[in-house]
């Protein structure tokens, strides 16, 4: 059997691992569009804070995996089962894993390909800004306010940098964040020193650096880093048969329309385990399970993907972040615990978690992510859920409804 | 500092401010912590004379510098005021979290003073200190309490709290932390309870550092190999617990029966640790770094008695009992529960239902005084009932509710209370065993065995066996027990560390936790300072050598059945040299060279 | 053959003396909140659970760890971290349902057991024998699964 | 003579609660447990040394006193005595 994986992300590189586990008689072939071995791509405002160093940024490739970098797949040809590189390779298939991840959407705007205009997509952006922070530090404007931008906020702001937000919407994290968690987030990152422009946006950018906004205010910067969020890398599926909605449409074992044919990861859409519906939940974990999903069920081993959770963990600027589900909504039942530096909100339908923001310290991270997932009836401890340290051993014993 | 934190707080609840004050290293070696920095700072602030539950007093919550640490069994704070049932200078020892706790959150004691306008509790998370409305709260029994506290602040936070026998001011109310563990005596719990304090939360992330970690490893490996290898650390406390003593007293002759009328108990067999470990045990437990366990996880199925909880331990179980003519261990251990739930002092209220019942056998009182109930030595429902009612507060619990003294005094028979100084003694007749009658007579809290437990060598034989029916030498053992029990209270190691352990050894590990060379010496002198501190206090507070005295019915009357039939404690043999060889004149007052040389 | 860390709740007396062992051992310190091992205690019913790393075969945090930080460590039976290649993104936090990683937000680190390197201290210093570190085998396997069965036990028969 | 032996905590597991037993006059204490030893060897391991002596902490009781006080191991029964067997306890 020939496996061939499109990417070596998350989702790629557990597949190919998961393959090599499964079925060993197979080929497995990964190709890789960068130039570099593989990497974890959320550890990028990581390297640039220099909370890591680059030796350790490599993944290793499983072993007995055919691994070729450089080659960016331009065309899938599902009749003849071939996949065709810009390096003019043609390689066959039995069984194909697209999981080409996302792409960070870079807004077509006067100067926007100015050099000191950056997005964070891939090695090579980090050590282009690592160059221009060496020269000057200076002042960054960030546009967006998601998890990617802030984190390299963060970094920048580590580094030395001023710091200048720019973001569309009323809040930082729009698609995160309510209002109230929000304020206390902007008023923490206030106190550091940061500004934030909301309501705003960038419009235009001069040679010299000078940041237009939608206002008309101008900034100077000696860095723009656009972090307005990530668009599925499709774009060489067009006119392949398989079919794209916001990202890659497949079923629960991670199928594309095409027999024979999967996706998984930041390119693909699933099902939103609390909402019910299909949406690109671009995440780390959720990549890496889809990847195993696929390669099971390419290997003929039947596996199904429940869903995926959106969640995110993040601390910037010395604040810890972590949400999930609909934590953002304000029914049907909401709880909420705040005071100086911290925010806590559950979000209940009829005693079972439909989401949560903690903003502040919190622990067993993971517990109430699972509890979340399996969506248990938490009617009887919700209050001791809020205040973000319940211990496994107490859930255990209330979960026996004890 | 190691071992200690070196900082503490002082909140004044009448105007709700709070404090953070520093420890200075001179001080903290002078008293150590717990039992003796808090009497120290009773002797400085507060005026002996005062009324224990007014504004005035204060209370302390003292740790030591070995708590925290993994030193065994190294878990104990003291609460430390002027005690209400007897006036005297209290300090009531408790394990369990709570000390830890404490330190972990920053601190190494809390002063409280004033009085709250309304029921507030307090809420400690490392610097956060917050005086809380507890309005809500207020008359919830212990148990209740300790579950809506943590609910409202932290699951794993400890919480010491009074129940609602503190509220009432009972004059031996507990302060009860982690549920089952007693801050026991001479009834803090009220004093607590007349500042209009419900509660005190903890829950720290901080630590509690030592110079070493490795020195300090192997100073605590040692240390629990020598307690390991002794009775304590074997399996009769932790298959048995406390009550394994009941038998050994029995067959002595020490037991205290039916108020002291005698000295043995036929039937002592069935309120033993061997039937508790076979009937009601569920499991042991310990304190916090505890490696002795004797704490006891037990279960009552009987349908009139029935509950769960902890408990009971020895004394519990002799006040509840023998001391009431009582083997229903069902009761006995309904009693306790009784008591832990509403933070009632055990062994004070168990001698004064057994007083209760002497008078009542004898004509004193009827069931017009009763509220219709007969108390006869031996009703074990009429027991339980006197527990309730006064818990509840109802009808003639009000009258036990001030102890046997009050109680029997109001009837015109004081000497029908078994206490020194007011205070209830506890399972050890002294006329069985000479030398803790001089320990119960001098007790700076009046009768009590956990400030000079001579019982071990008198009884148990550790660490040497002690005839116990000899005065000579018992002057000189009272002094040593006694200091070197002050020492170690102050320092936060549990008492029964001493079966196992000797000065040299305490010595050793608090050095190791606070890279200070303590020796032997300093640590015995640290434990003579303390005591004679204590005894300044009670001086000042108008007790004199008059208070150093048994009840005469254990100089009087001796014991009528049993192995010690006959016999009668001789304090007059022993009680002169006691003074002499404390440094004290014939009126029992400490002299100048003493004090000089104490650094007092 | 491999060792595997046992825990007895049944014969827990709730002392903590494990989690006091833990933290002086890995930081010097008496800091029982950044314990490795937890000890959860219900007063009413007179029980004690102590909770660690279970060191899972397939474990959820080493599947989403992005550096490889956190790994299979198949000489010693465990899930390791190492700290050089940690960035402290917490992915594995959160993978835990047992909550039993846990980030320290000031010293940026994982606190996870290790197993103090093949003798761990909780062992040494429990003095109830209610922690064993033991030889891997079916039976000890089906005792841990035990555990579970006993716990539920212990609270269906309060009350 | 008639003697009473009791026996308390962890001994209990190894002779029961009490016993009656009937023995020759002029006999001591530990000629008595020697022949107890004899019958009950763990007892015999719990209370001895390999080498015969008493191990520390047992108190043996005849009629509520320790035999430290007496004459020890050579301390004489009379008819109705009652021992009693304790282990190393402690507590309070």
């Amino acid at each position: 059997m020939k496996h061939v994986i499109i990417g070596a992300g998350p989702a790629g590189l557990n597949a190919a691992a998961t393959l090599r586990q499964v079925d060993s008689g197979g080929v497995v072939t990964l190709l890789s569009g960068e130039a570099t071995p593989p990497y974890a791509k959320m550890v990028l405002p990581y390297l640039l804070a220099g909370l890591m160093e680059e030796k350790n940024l490599y993944l290793p490739v499983p072993e007995g995996v055919n691994f070729r970098i450089g080659s960016k797949v331009t065309r899938i040809n599902i009749k003849r089962q071939t996949i065709e590189t810009d390096k003019g390779e043609t390689v066959e298939y039995d069984k194909l894993l697209i999981a080409t991840g996302g792409v960070p959407e870079r807004p077509d705007i006067p100067g926007s390909d100015y050099p000191f205009v950056l997005t964070i997509r891939d090695l090579p952006d980090v050590q282009r800004i690592q160059k221009l922070v060496k020269r000057k530090k200076g002042h960054a404007v960030i546009a967006g306010a998601g998890p990617v931008s802030m984190e390299t906020g963060d970094a920048l702001h580590r580094l030395g940098m001023k710091i200048t937000l720019v973001v569309t919407s009323n809040r930082l994290f729009s698609t995160m964040l309510d209002i109230e968690a929000a304020a206390v987030v902007e008023d923490h990152l206030r106190r550091q020193g940061v500004d934030i422009l909301k309501g705003e946006d960038i419009v235009r950018i001069g040679s010299r650096g000078k940041v237009t906004l939608k206002s008309g205010a101008a900034l100077n910067s000696n860095l723009v880093i656009f972090g307005k969020g990530v668009n599925p890398c499709v774009a060489f599926l067009a006119d392949s048969g398989i079919a794209i909605r916001r990202g890659i449409a497949v079923n629960d074992r991670m199928e594309t329309n095409i027999s024979g044919i999967f996706a998984a990861g930041d390119a693909v859409e699933t099902k939103d385990l609390i909402v019910g519906d299909q949406r690109v939940n671009a995440l780390w974990p959720a990549a890496v399970e889809q990847g195993r999903i696929a390669a099971l069920n390419m290997a003929g081993i039947e596996a199904y993907y429940e869903g995926s959770l959106s969640r995110n963990i993040l601390r910037v600027f010395g604040l810890s972040i972590f949400v999930a589900g609909q934590g953002r909504a304000d029914g049907p039942e909401v709880k909420v615990s705040s005071g100086s530096g911290f925010y806590h909100k559950m979000v209940l339908d009829r005693g079972v978690l439909n989401g949560f923001i903690f903003i502040g310290e919190v622990r067993h991270e993971g517990l109430y992510r699972d509890i979340l997932q399996r969506q248990t009836d938490v009617g009887s401890f919700a209050d001791s859920l809020l205040k973000g340290t319940f211990a496994y051993p107490r859930f255990q014993r209330r979960a026996m409804r004890i | 500092m190691y071992g200690w934190i070196g900082r503490y707080l002082r909140i004044d609840l009448g105007s709700g401010t709070v404090r953070k004050e520093v420890i200075t290293p001179d001080l903290a070696r002078k008293y150590l912590g717990g039992r003796g920095l808090g009497t120290h700072f009773m002797m400085t602030e507060v005026d002996p004379k005062v009324d224990p539950l007014s504004p005035q007093n204060k209370l302390i919550f003292a740790a030591g510098p070995l708590c925290g640490t993994n030193a065994p069994s190294a878990s104990h704070y003291d609460v430390i005021s002027k005690g209400p049932l007897n006036g005297t200078i209290a300090a009531s020892s408790s394990g369990g979290l709570f000390g830890p706790m404490l330190k972990y959150a920053g601190y190494d004691m809390i002063i409280l003073e004033g009085k709250s306008a309304k029921p507030v509790y307090l809420w400690i998370c490392d610097d956060v200190v917050e005086i809380r409305d507890a309005a809500e709260i207020w008359g919830k029994t212990v148990p209740e309490t300790t579950e809506a506290i943590r609910s409202a602040t932290d699951e794993e936070a400890s919480v010491a709290c009074i129940g609602p026998a503190g509220e009432r001011l009972v004059l031996f109310a507990n302060v009860m932390n982690e549920c089952g563990r007693a801050a026991g005596r001479s009834g803090v719990g009220a004093v607590m309870g007349s500042k209009n304090l419900k509660a005190i939360a903890v829950r720290g992330t901080g630590a509690v550092r030592v110079p070493d970690p490795k020195a300090f490893r192997e100073a605590v490996v040692k240390a629990s190999a020598k307690i390991k290898a002794n009775s304590v650390g074997g399996k009769g406390l932790k298959n048995y617990g406390t009550d394994v003593l009941v038998n050994i007293l029995n067959e002595l002759g020490g037991l205290p029966t039916r108020n002291f009328l005698d000295g043995y108990f036929p039937t002592a067999d069935k309120v033993g640790g061997e039937s508790l470990a076979k009937q009601l045990l569920i499991r042991p437990r310990g304190c916090y770094a505890c490696i002795i366990s004797c704490g006891r996880a037990t279960k009552v199925t009987n349908p009139k008695f029935a509950g769960q909880g902890e408990g009971p331990e020895y004394e519990t179980a002799w006040a509840f009992g023998p001391d009431c003519g009582i083997d229903d261990l069902d009761a006995v251990t309904k009693a306790n529960y009784i008591c832990n739930d509403y933070g009632m002092d055990t062994i004070t209220m168990g001698s004064s239902v057994a007083c209760a019942m002497n008078l009542f056998e004898n004509g004193v009182i009827t069931t017009k005084d009763t509220d219709g109930i007969a108390l006869n030595f031996g009703d074990a429902e009429a027991m339980v009932e006197l527990v309730r009612k006064t818990a509840e507060g109802e009808g003639f619990g009000k009258k036990l509710a001030l102890g046997s003294y009050r109680m029997a005094e109001s009837y015109g028979h004081p000497e029908y209370s078994m206490t020194c100084k007011k205070q209830e003694m506890p399972a050890y007749d002294p006329r069985a065993i000479q030398g803790i009658g001089l320990n119960f007579a001098t007790g700076n809290r009046g009768g009590c065995h956990v400030r000079g437990y001579t019982i071990s060598p008198e009884v148990l034989g550790q660490p040497v066996k002690l005839d116990p029916r000899v005065t000579e030498g018992k002057p000189a053992l009272d002094i040593t027990f006694q200091d070197l029990t002050a020492a170690l209270d102050s320092s936060g190691m549990c008492l029964f560390t001493t079966f196992g352990l000797g000065a040299e050894d305490l010595a050793e590990l608090l050095s190791a936790a606070t890279g200070l060379n303590i020796t032997t010496e300093e640590f015995m002198k640290i434990g003579a300072r303390i005591w004679n501190l204590e005894r300044l206090f009670n001086l000042k507070a108008g007790l004199s050598a008059l208070d150093d005295k048994l009840p005469e019915r254990l100089t009087k009357e001796p014991i009528l059945t049993g192995p010690s039939k006959g016999l009668v404690n001789r304090i007059d043999e022993m009680l002169p040299e006691y003074y002499k060889l404390r440094g004290w004149d014939s009126a029992g007052i400490p002299t100048k060279n003493t004090l000089a040389d104490l650094g007092l | 053959m491999s060792k595997m860390l046992m825990i007895y709740p049944d014969r827990c007396t709730g002392c903590q003396n494990c989690t006091l062992a833990c933290s002086v051992f890995h930081d010097g310190e008496f800091r029982p909140h950044t314990s490795r091992i937890q000890v959860t205690t219900w007063e009413s019913e007179g029980f004690s659970m102590p909770t660690t790393c279970q060191q899972c075969e397939d474990a959820p945090c080493v599947a989403v760890c992005p550096t490889g930080a956190m790994h299979d460590d198949l000489t010693m039976n465990r899930v390791a971290w190492d700290e050089v290649k940690c960035i402290g993104c917490r992915m594995c936090t959160l993978a835990c349902p047992f909550g039993a990683v846990v980030f320290e937000t000031g010293r940026r680190r994982i606190i996870k057991c290790d197993l103090c390197d093949g003798k761990p201290e909780c062992v040494t210093f429990c003095p109830a024998k209610a922690l064993d570190y033991v030889e891997e085998t079916d039976s000890a396997r089906d005792r841990k699964k035990a555990v579970a069965v006993e716990f539920k036990k212990t609270f269906e028969e309060v009350k | 003579m008639k003697i009473t032996v009791r026996a308390f905590a962890d001994y209990r597991e190894f002779i029961g609660k009490e016993m009656e037993l009937i023995v020759p006059e002029e006999k001591t204490i530990g000629e008595l447990l020697a022949e107890l030893g004899d019958r009950y060897p763990k007892l015999r391991s719990e209370m001895f040394t390999p080498t015969g002596e008493l191990k520390d902490f047992i108190n043996i009781f005849i009629n509520g006193r320790n035999i430290a006080f007496l004459k020890d191991m050579a301390t004489p029964l009379t008819d109705g005595d009652i021992i009693a067997l304790f282990p190393p306890v402690a507590g309070g």
